[in-house]
């Protein structure tokens, strides 16, 4: 499966083995992981929730990883992304790209993590000292998706 | 008025819409006066005043996607069409 | 230690994992793996001796690290680089980077990746079924380390 | 002539050029009428003929470090330095 949605961690070595395996033409692999930070916006974050939209978001991440195929030349990509209750140092999500070299493979797996930042339906909640609170958007996510349009 | 056939859309809130309407969702009938838009759907929840009013006023930053896709205020919805609103999205 | 050279292989999650360890900072790691591409300029490749300079190989990285350090704005980074004997498939090099942001921590890891590509004294022999050959420099490889002299 | 004092360097030899040359390295007095440069050691190495004027001919590409740092023709070389020579890299 090129895209996951699951509330279990995800074992990075694993997936970046299964992505290559039996492919010898491989000569690069970018990956990408997110994980929870115990600060944001100033504020000690003790837990976090990550929601989503059950139906959409299959379908969000596969258009993303789709349309990365079309752009860049690569081989094979994979999307995890986790849902539920996760903890500061917890990883969120993982992206991996191979390709025959660099360049190809660093920009499909920056492209669909920048795309995947303002189109796919996940929304963080965050629990600090002062209660919880939703995260607001960031400009410069919608400013990095957008560099991708010129 | 309009001769057009009725419009009913199951709409899906999430995140902190979900949480300002209390509610994950509802099927709401189109006024027969509203365009069958994303517009209008959105003209016919504000028009309740309320939560609806503050969260979906002009200049807060909601999304819209009809039946999974990604969706703009001039795009047509249809009888039975799912119609999900969301802040901006924030996952990653 | 940040900059290593060895003959045996690398395990990429547990490389990920020992940056990460115990820094809840941190909420971005990008990694590159390069491989052995089992093609190269059109030829089938059997077998791969990669030398290097012992004494400056060292050096030429952690002063790419230290580079790479100054111009971005992250937390850890790793470089792992393969000498000796590998067959197609094999992991070459290993570089990982922790950031607060994906942005720094794509450019970091790019960075690195194509300053090592020219400055560091490493050169890979091919095994082909036409004998063996050195591995020819790219263009492409100056060119993408010139980009970040702009 | 010049009066400077005699310069040694630590000749290296690496990958392609290790190979053309049959020789991991060796010590070279430079002669006294050469300048204590990079590009006074490659012409004094080119001056043998055979493989090191083919290897270090004009437009073919080779690399010099001094002392494990990357250095251009104009450098200055010291008795006793180590002075690589080896083509382009290629690893990662």
């Amino acid at each position: 499966m090129e895209v996951r949605i699951q509330e279990a961690d995800f074992d990075v070595g694993a997936e970046i083995a299964a992505l290559r395996k039996g492919d010898a033409r491989v000569g690069a692999v970018a990956v990408f992981v997110g994980t929870v930070r115990d600060v944001n916006e100033g504020d000690g974050v003790a837990a976090m929730t990550l929601e989503h939209y059950p139906g959409m978001t299959e379908k969000a991440l596969q258009a993303i990883v789709d349309e990365a195929k079309r752009r860049f030349d690569v081989y094979a990509m994979r999307v995890v992304h986790r849902v539920g209750e996760l903890a500061p140092s917890d990883q969120i999500v993982l992206v991996a790209v191979t390709s025959a070299h660099r360049g190809q493979a660093f920009d499909a797996c920056r492209f669909v993590m920048d795309y995947l930042k303002t189109r796919a339906p996940f929304w963080k909640k965050e629990r600090t000292a002062q209660g919880t609170r939703w995260v607001e958007a960031r400009a410069s996510d919608d400013a990095a998706a957008e560099r991708w349009e010129r | 008025m309009r001769d057009s056939p009725p419009v009913a859309v199951r709409l899906v809130f999430l995140a902190r819409l979900r949480e300002a309407f209390a509610s994950p969702g509802e099927t709401l009938q189109l006024p027969a006066s509203a365009p069958s838009t994303v517009a209008g759907v959105l003209d016919a929840l504000r028009a309740r005043g309320g939560a609806f009013a503050a969260e979906l006023a002009p200049g807060r930053a909601v999304r819209v996607a009809v039946n999974h896709e990604l969706a703009k205020p001039d795009d047509a919805v249809r009888d039975n069409d799912e119609v999900a609103l969301f802040p901006p999205v924030t996952g990653g």
